[in-house]
């Protein structure tokens, strides 16, 4: 309930532990589920890479479990099975829970001195219609005829029953209208809790940059998540009430459709749903640079400014995903021109990282490192944007092996770290343990340097013409002569799939033996590390009056040898 | 608790919804209005496609496969009653009357072939089999029907039904120049797969006709021009003195009657005798022919293939010598190549296998010097066509 | 229930979250009816014909008919929730009369489609079909929460749980019904009327 | 670089170092194929322009991501934290500030991306989206159907008109002319392919229910690649066809046999075969 109404603490397993409405505790069932999604689409990923780089070759140890009839090796119709469920594993499954649910959950209520979101019960049935959804995906895994093979974008006819009989693609479209469902009751939950509950003193100008990426992620996550549950509601009805509104009048007696329709509904929302995925990083980052450099982050409002300008824009550059779907020329001229226009705000945020960088005091903790790794990654993902973004170099890198770069170097990379740097960084507040720092080290340079080389060596495929989404490039003779890039690319996308090991065995060996932890290990001001760690079931026993801004490092008014300040300390002079 | 209880009635609603997924085995009639009349069967967008076969089918049974299985199957499933197999878990029987194996298909099998048909086959031979996909409209040649069990390049002549083998070896092939990929599915499942297009022949024909017999691949010596057992033959590991050879049987056995000729009137004249000496060819000598008789009906109306003419069209199983030599020798059934080789070891074909051979290696000559080649193939074939 | 026993008055702060909360979800929700509209009218225009020759046309009457008790409903209920915010009596009698319009609403709404169906039209008959039964369906899942809503508001207020002391609830559901009545209105205007 | 103090974390980046260099030692299985990570050189028109707008993006990007790991280096090695070593206190909010990072953010879109955009924008008025008009007399009209694995060609065979007996049908293998424009229409049978010529930089989608144009003129004569860039289903990496690009006397004589054959092969009662539309300009 809102207010400083401290509702009592809820006894009996059940209420404290499956239908808990304490944000705290649902952070850590989105933390979980995230961490079962990047499990789960990472072994999806190293068999993708392994039937790229030696096609037709069993896969070692799971092949014989998962495909008997072909000794282990990879059928064609399971890869398609497997890229598809990779993609929408790894973003709906993975990131949106781990940074939106479990970071959102978590730091929202603590950061802006509230006891708990405003509706606990819509956060409870949040997470479990993202059950749901996840049920209903991994179900259809095992439905006959396999699961979907369209895509993670799914563009009919192939989604339709023409291209992929049987239930499996039926079932992907309810898991997406699901997860989409959790994601907007989650939106609906953030944007009135940080617009209502904020503590006295907490107005917009002094809010963490997390709240402030969280928020504008709420708004994409309420205004776009519908549009792809109408497209996936017509999907439904097309497959298993036979309409016929993605299906052309060429090819079904009772046509009339237009599988275009799709392709721009879904992109209306694919483009945003990008910009979900990148806002609650970005607002991770812009904290965790101040806070490690104990530097006020530069020009705070302009920062908010720019993530405000791209929520805005993102709504009107979806076009740039379509260019040689045949738009017409001056739609595609003026997407490509908004495409452009977009960049100019991601560009001011970048100038003020590095602005935020320089002449600090560098703490280079693990959080830290994960945070600048995001300023190198999104810096090469979002520069190589330019390609695609220009139609003549579209044309040509569309669909191919480059696109996948770019994608995976902003939306895969970028996000991970950041959500990398949020566990690294609340860790110690959410569980009551420090992550061993120097695992961390260990486990930044260990994912780093693979994933560079990884999605890079696929702007070189890419740029050699090696389309997307193929099973066996070998079977062509003009892809075959690529092969050796695949091969390099598998190679270390082993090494980082097996750097993962580190992270898990960090956070078990955490868990069970790590150092207790302070209430505030990284001397950062925000509010809550003026609470306990792990924070008790209200958060606070009083709601804290704050006086400054949580940026307020080597400020000259701070006395007492301290280059940082709580929130709730003033300012003298 | 249940102040927010409409989004949960929401999703709950949806569910309900998505309860009616799987309408099972709606099939076509099961719905109002038939499709329009223009359009054939194929053009309806397939919802509600059935993908479980109901009960299992009784197919005809190959002696071969069967004593394969008996080798390969765990010990004292098979044992010999007399010269007859008996098969203790009841999946073979023999059929005393009709004297021919049967097999009894589990259901379980059907299903899985039919499910992967539906995934991998029914874009081109119909989600029915009956060879009209949505992608089959306008195809030549058009998919293979499978209500109709005649298959053109099994490497079986005519005469006989091909056996699991032959059938397994043409899709893993595939038909080059034609949509018919090299299927990289694994053996297993093309076996159900197979299994399941068999039980699609009709009711007493193809696999459930008792009458039918299944044979082998066509029987294939071996070829002298790479035969290390007789290295004194005139053609071992001398090609051209084949492709001569082949050249003039090629002429003599009138092959030109459907294929395109390659030599001009008169040489052809001289090579054919003295009886013929002034006979005139007609136009299209040096084309292949479209015979009427010689094409197959799809779907109520004739379509008629040309033979292929070897300096232009892609061989569809015939990428070296051997595979050449067996589809002249088995012959292409339902398209009026007839069997020229020996259906087993001790008939006699119509022409000698040393023919065959001279005639395969001579085929793939003009394949390989004339394809893709314009320039060549122009001065070559206006050399044949000069009087 | 609870927690309600134990909930203390209901503060004019609570009631605007959850009219904040309240106004985010039909925001959002109307994104949703948006998009099914505007494919509506996408795939309409790319029709040769529309209505298509020989398509079985549902009664215009019947939708009519629907609209109007749908339009008095929600009046009805607009009455109700400010009587409760007043603490006038007669709020249960005319929740339970918005609740019977309702009702009717999904009576005519049933019959319209027993209507088509019989008539041979079913969703894949043809892109008129899919797009009345789509619309239809979508607007109907939202009227049956609708109905449950008020029928749960009914089953608090016989029990006391909604009063002019909590009358957040009752407030939230009867702008919920007016949301489906607006869809409805569009919907009737768009499909039914033009 | 200061020295890493922790002898431990210096061991462990030693066997990072190692592992990585043992994983880019390429793996040389049987290499008779040339290895290439470019594309081939551009073999149409407006090819060039492809290579040159990504070489000149490649170079402002280049210089720009230089710039950022400098601004991203400096910080960590100068600005670590020592005892003694101050931040410096500034929130960045001053006008001044304000009006540094417009001028930056403004030259940065000015420099890296008004000058893509109107090269981009050239590039498409006179190559890619400059259509040959429908009265260019040497204009090869070719239509193209995309099906569930594989490609369909069709081009007007010597009467140049389509729609006639003489037309040439052909699966997977499309023979143009040198130094003569090929207008494409492209549509698909049953799901969305696309139709992507690697070395003619051309790329477009085969739409069910839609045509789509598209054009290149190939400058070299020689055999190029066609691929499938939409996924379309389980063969959609076989999905790929040759593009026979033949100097104009050789196309001549081909075409003229080509058409010979195509009238000796024509069924007139096989309506189904004559798949056709009127070619959309």
């Amino acid at each position: 309930m809102s207010g400083d109404q401290i509702h009592p603490v809820p006894t009996g397993f059940l209420r404290r532990h499956v239908f808990s409405t304490d944000h705290k505790v649902i952070a850590r069932q989105f933390m979980w589920v995230g961490f079962l999604g990047l499990f789960l689409g990472g072994v999806m990923a190293m068999m993708i890479r392994w039937q790229l780089a030696h096609p037709g070759e069993p896969f070692p140890l799971l092949g014989m479990l998962f495909w008997p009839s072909s000794g282990g090796a990879i059928p064609p119709d399971a890869y398609n099975t497997l890229f598809t469920m990779h993609g929408t594993i790894m973003i709906f499954v993975g990131l949106t829970p781990l940074l939106i649910g479990a970071w959102g959950n978590f730091c929202i209520p603590l950061m802006i001195g509230a006891r708990d979101m405003i509706f606990p019960t819509l956060n409870m049935l949040s997470f479990w219609t993202l059950f749901l959804g996840v049920g209903v995906a991994v179900y259809s895994l095992f439905v006959p005829l396999g699961a979907a093979e369209g895509g993670w974008t799914a563009y009919p006819t192939l989604s339709s029953n023409i291209g992929t009989p049987g239930d499996g693609e039926t079932l992907w479209a309810i898991s997406i209208f699901l997860i989409g469902a959790s994601s907007i009751m989650g939106g609906i939950n953030y944007i009135t809790t940080i617009v209502r509950l904020r503590a006295p003193g907490m107005t917009w100008g002094r809010l963490p940059l997390t709240v402030w990426g969280l928020f504008f992620t709420s708004v994409l996550n309420v205004l776009f998540l519908p549009v792809i549950g109408s497209a996936m509601i017509l999907m439904v009805l097309d497959r298993v009430f036979g309409t016929s509104f993605y299906i052309p009048a060429t090819m079904a007696q009772g046509g009339g459709g237009d599988p275009i329709l799709y392709q721009h509904l879904f992109w209306i929302f694919g483009h945003p749903e990008v910009y979900i995925l990148i806002l609650p990083a970005w607002g991770i980052v812009g904290d965790l640079l101040s806070f490690f450099s104990r530097k006020p982050a530069f020009g705070y409002r302009v920062t908010v400014g720019a993530l405000a300008a791209v929520t805005i824009l993102s709504a009107v550059v979806y076009g740039h995903h379509m260019f040689t779907t045949g738009l017409t020329a001056m739609l595609g001229e003026s997407f490509m021109l908004l495409t452009f226009i977009i960049s100019v705000p991601g560009e001011i945020l970048f100038f003020n990282w590095l602005h935020t960088l320089w002449r600090g005091d560098l703490r280079l903790t693990s959080a830290m490192l994960f945070s600048m790794g995001v300023i190198f990654v999104f810096g090469l993902g979002g520069l190589t944007g330019i390609y695609l973004a220009t139609i003549s170099t579209d044309i040509y890198l569309h669909d191919t092996y480059f696109v996948v770069g770019h994608f995976h170097l902003t939306m895969a990379a970028s996000s991970l770290f950041g959500a990398f740097a949020g566990c690294y960084f609340w860790y110690p507040k959410l569980y009551g343990r420090m992550l061993d720092e120097r695992l961390g080290k260990l486990h930044f340079w260990a994912t780093f340097l693979p994933l560079t080389f990884v999605f890079c060596a696929m702007f070189f495929s890419g740029y050699g013409g090696m389309p997307r989404r193929y099973f066996d490039h070998t079977d062509n003779p003009y892809t075959n002569e690529l092969q050796w890039i695949n091969e390099l690319t598998s190679t270390a996308a082993f090494i980082l799939g097996a750097a993962q090991l580190l992270f898990v065995v960090n956070v078990l060996k955490t868990i069970r033996s790590g150092a207790k932890a302070p209430q505030n290990p990284w001397e950062v001001g925000t509010l809550e590390w003026t609470a306990a760690s792990p924070p008790p079931h209200h958060n606070f026993d009083t709601i804290p009056v704050v006086l400054t801004g949580p940026h307020e490092f080597s400020n000259p008014a701070i006395r007492g040898g301290k280059d940082w300040i709580y929130q709730t300390e003033p300012l003298s002079g | 608790m249940t102040r927010t209880l409409l989004p949960s009635v929401a999703a709950l609603a949806l569910l309900a919804a998505a309860g009616l997924l799987a309408p099972g085995d709606v099939t076509d009639e099961g719905r109002g209005a038939a499709p329009a009349p223009d359009l054939p069967p194929h053009a309806r967008a397939p919802y509600g496609v059935p993908l479980s076969v109901a009960e299992g089918a009784r197919l005809l049974a190959w002696d071969k496969d069967i004593e394969r299985a008996a080798a390969a199957a765990e010990p004292g499933r098979f044992r010999k009653d007399g010269d007859t197999w008996v098969d203790a878990r009841g999946e073979y029987a023999w059929d005393a009357e009709e004297e021919v194996y049967w097999q009894d298909v589990p259901a379980s099998t059907l299903t899985r072939g039919r499910q992967d048909f539906v995934q991998f086959c029914s874009s081109c031979h119909g989600l029915q089999g009956d060879g009209y996909g949505r992608s089959a409209r306008g195809l030549r040649p058009p998919p293979r029907s499978f209500l109709r069990s005649t298959f053109k390049f099994t490497k079986v002549p005519g005469a006989f039904l091909p056996n699991d083998d032959a059938l397994l070896r043409l899709v893993q092939h595939g038909l080059d120049g034609t949509p018919m990929l090299p299927w990289a599915v694994s053996e297993q499942r093309l076996r159900d797969i197979l299994q399941y297009v068999k039980s699609l022949s009709p009711e007493d024909s193809g696999w459930r006709d008792p009458t039918n017999e299944i044979g082998d691949v066509i029987y294939t010596p071996p070829d002298p021009v790479t035969d290390e057992s007789h290295p004194k033959h005139p053609w071992y590991r001398q090609p051209e003195k084949a492709v001569a050879a082949g050249a003039e049987a090629y002429h003599k056995y009138q092959c030109w009657s459907c294929h395109p000729a390659y030599m001009t009137q008169k040489q052809l004249n001289a090579l054919r005798g003295p009886s013929f000496a002034d006979t005139a060819y007609d136009a299209s000598l040096t084309y292949g022919k479209l015979k009427k008789d010689s094409s197959y009906e799809v779907l109520g109306y004739h379509v008629a293939i040309p033979a292929p003419d070897f300096t232009w069209h892609v061989l569809r199983y015939g990428r070296d010598a051997r595979e050449v030599f067996q589809t002249i020798a088995a012959g292409i059934d339902g398209a009026g190549m007839p069997t020229w080789g020996r259906t087993d070891p001790d008939a006699k074909g119509s022409v000698p296998d040393e023919e065959i051979w001279a005639i395969a290696h001579y085929v793939r000559h003009l394949v390989a010097t004339y394809q893709d080649q314009p320039a060549e193939r122009a001065a070559f074939m206006a050399g044949v066509r000069s009087k | 229930m609870d927690h309600a026993l134990t909930l203390p008055r209901e503060t004019p702060r609570h009631r605007t979250d959850v009219a904040l909360g309240l106004v985010l979800f039909i925001g959002s929700w109307s994104m949703a009816f948006a998009t099914l509209f505007l494919s509506f009218l996408i795939l309409r225009q790319r029709q040769p014909a529309w209505p298509p020759e020989g398509v079985v046309l549902p009664s215009l009457g019947l939708a009519a008919a629907g609209t109007a008790v749908l339009l008095a409903s929600s009046v009805v209920l607009a009455g109700a929730v400010r009587r409760l915010r007043a603490g006038a009596p007669g709020f249960a009698a005319r929740w339970a009369l918005g609740l019977a319009l309702g009702l009717a609403f999904a009576a005519l709404q049933t019959w319209l489609w027993s209507d088509v169906w019989s008539a041979g039209g079913r969703p894949d008959s043809g892109m008129y079909e899919g797009l009345f039964y789509m619309l239809t369906w979508f607007h109907a899942a939202h009227v049956a929460c609708g109905l449950l809503a008020l029928l749960w508001i009914q089953g608090a207020a016989a029990a006391g749980r909604i009063g002019p002391q909590r009358s957040a609830p009752a407030a939230g559901v009867a702008t919920f019904w007016h949301f489906v009545d607006a869809v409805w209105l569009v919907l009737f205007l768009g499909f039914f009327l033009f | 670089m200061s020295p890493i103090r922790s002898r431990r974390a210096r061991t462990a980046l030693a066997t990072l170092a190692a592992l990585a260099a043992l994983a880019l030692a390429p793996a040389t299985s049987a290499q008779q194929v040339v290895d290439r990570w470019r594309p081939n050189p551009p073999a149409s028109s407006y090819g060039q322009r492809f290579d040159d707008l990504f070489l000149l993006i490649t170079v402002l990007i280049g210089v720009s991501f230089a710039i950022v790991l400098v601004l991203l280096i400096v910080p960590v090695v100068r600005d670590r934290a020592r005892p003694g070593h101050k931040a410096s206190f500034d929130h960045g909010s001053s006008l001044h500030d304000k009006r540094f990072t417009a001028v930056v953010s403004v030259t940065v879109f000015i420099v890296l991306d008004a000058w893509v955009l109107v090269v981009a924008m050239k590039d498409l008025r006179e190559g890619y989206w400059n259509m040959p008009r429908p009265d260019t007399p040497d204009v090869l009209r070719v239509e193209v159907l995309a099906q569930q694995w594989s490609w369909n060609f069709r081009t007007p065979g010597s009467d140049g008109e389509l729609g006639t007996p003489d037309d040439v049908l052909s699966i997977n293998q499309l023979t143009v002319p040198q130094d003569r424009p090929v207008a494409l229409n492209v549509t698909s049978k049953d799901v969305i392919h696309s139709l992507f010529v690697p070395d003619m930089r051309v790329k477009r989608d085969a739409n069910p229910g839609a045509i789509n144009v598209a054009w290149f003129q190939p400058i070299k004569a020689g055999d190029f690649q066609i691929l499938c860039a939409e996924l379309c289903g389980y063969a959609h990496y076989q999905m790929h066809g040759k593009l026979h690009v033949l100097p104009a006397a050789q196309y001549d004589a081909w075409e003229q046999e080509a058409s010979a054959i195509a009238l000796a092969e024509h069924d007139p009662n096989d309506a189904e075969a004559r798949w056709a539309w009127d070619f959309k300009e």
